[in-house]
């Protein structure tokens, strides 16, 4: 049971992985492509630390790849808006 | 046989990004595809059991040196005169 | 290594190679340095299925060690080839 | 009103309190116990590290303004992976239609939150909500990108507000 449970979610991860860099082409302009593959990337991450749970070898191991998750949020997160800021600025400042 | 075809594709990968760095014109693109070969040989040690390495090699190729050659373009731009590639 | 982990590692591989394609197409800075931020998570997630398939814990702290350095490049790309003029940030 | 607006917005360092120390000093003995995987013969250093770190971060970070209520956390990262959840579904459900249904735009909406913590929180929050990118803080404003300026927007940034002052003690008696 877990074990297809893992698989699947294994899946979904991957699933979401795919549609982010999928994202990354169809979509227009770079602002738009920043939401796919920020918001497509972290979630097929979730998924895939989710799947490595029922793997861990004790409960620092899992809070360890939670926190890796976390950081890596935390870090696309940041360095999202940060593009995106940036963007802007170019734009208002006339070049780019 | 899986892992033997994902070793491949790592090693076609690393080929890619190397040659990518060394050829393109622009500079800033020829550092971000140096960023990735780095991240791609970390992912190489790992494969080669070496962890140590990986990590140096994480921290040091994708990190510290990406960072120092990013400096530089904007260095580099910066001083029309000196020669720099020409972007877009 | 069990086979859906094998293939789950390879397919994010192949996620990586059409991500390098967007960094050499371009058009913009910005989506260079976005194609380098897809390199990070997905690089995060193959590290994490490795680390437990090849039961090498060693490599959870290369996980780590590289979700802090992905926001590391970005801000490098930010203060420096951006070229925010000076006083446009606003916090 | 806006006077005390202006002093809400901005960072000021509060005095450390004991309790301020030995949050910090726990924190980073937790971390030490999640990076060390759990070993047990590392702890000399650990503990070690642990004091040098909350030292440091002190200095780098005093405790400013309204403090996180760690009791509510749960609650908020419960919603939060929920509506993240959305938010992928959402971008793929735009992206795997054929048309493409896009009608990107900025949108820019008050916001009296806090400056410091508070408003990292929302910020970074909102990057991860549906349909919603920050872009940029300007005083007592924040400008949001969105995939589709049609969907409403100024309930989503108002719920994401809500929440994290919620987490920052607001609705509480003081």
């Amino acid at each position: 049971m877990t074990e297809v449970l893992q698989v699947a979610l294994l899946f979904l991860g991957c699933l979401f992985f795919g549609l982010g860099t999928l994202g990354l082409f169809r979509f227009p302009d770079t602002l738009t492509r920043i939401h796919a593959l920020t918001k497509a990337d972290n979630l097929g991450l979730g998924l895939i630390v989710l799947a490595l749970l029922p793997g861990v070898t004790g409960w620092a191991v899992a809070v360890k790849i939670l926190l890796v998750w976390v950081v890596a949020l935390v870090a696309s997160a940041t360095s999202a808006h940060l593009v995106a800021r940036a963007l802007s600025a170019g734009e208002e400042a006339g070049s780019d | 046989m899986t892992e033997l075809w994902l070793d491949g594709l790592l090693v076609c990968a690393l080929l890619a990004t190397a040659a990518g760095a060394l050829l393109s014109r622009d500079l800033f693109r020829a550092v971000v595809m140096f960023i990735a070969f780095g991240l791609l040989m970390s992912l190489a040690w790992v494969r080669l059991r070496a962890p140590d390495i990986a990590l140096a090699e994480a921290i040091i190729g994708a990190g510290l040196s990406g960072v120092l050659f990013l400096d530089a373009v904007s260095h580099l731009r910066r001083r029309p005169a000196g020669g720099a590639a020409e972007d877009d | 290594m069990t086979l859906p982990m094998a293939l789950a590692s390879f397919w994010l591989l192949t996620m990586l190679g059409l991500g390098l394609l967007r960094i050499w197409r371009g058009p913009s800075v910005a989506d260079r340095m976005l194609a380098a931020q897809l390199f990070g998570t997905t690089g995060v997630a193959l590290l994490l299925i490795l680390a437990q398939s090849q039961a090498q814990s060693a490599l959870r702290d290369v996980a780590l060690a590289l979700s802090l350095l992905s926001v590391l490049a970005t801000v490098a790309f930010l203060t420096r080839v951006a070229g925010n003029p000076p006083g446009s940030t606003d916090d | 009103m806006s006077q005390e607006r202006h002093r809400l917005l901005t960072i000021k360092p509060v005095p450390v309190e004991a309790r301020d120390v030995l949050y910090r000093v726990l924190f980073a003995a937790f971390l030490w116990w999640v990076l060390s995987e759990g070993r047990a013969d590392s702890w000399g250093f650990g503990v070690l590290m642990a004091l040098l770190v909350t030292g440091i971060s002190l200095g780098l970070f005093p405790p400013v303004g309204p403090r996180l209520r760690w009791r509510r956390l749960p609650g908020y990262l419960l919603w939060f992976a929920g509506r993240s959840l959305l938010a992928g579904v959402d971008v793929a459900r735009r992206l795997l239609a054929p048309g493409l249904p896009l009608n990107p735009g900025r949108v820019t909406l008050d916001l009296d939150l806090p400056d410091g913590p508070p408003r990292w929180w929302l910020a970074n929050s909102l990057s991860l909500l549906p349909g919603t990118l920050s872009v940029a803080l300007h005083g007592q404003q924040i400008e949001v990108h969105t995939l589709d300026t049609r969907s409403d927007i100024a309930r989503e940034v108002e719920e994401a507000r809500r929440r994290v002052g919620v987490l920052y003690g607001e609705g509480t008696s003081p």
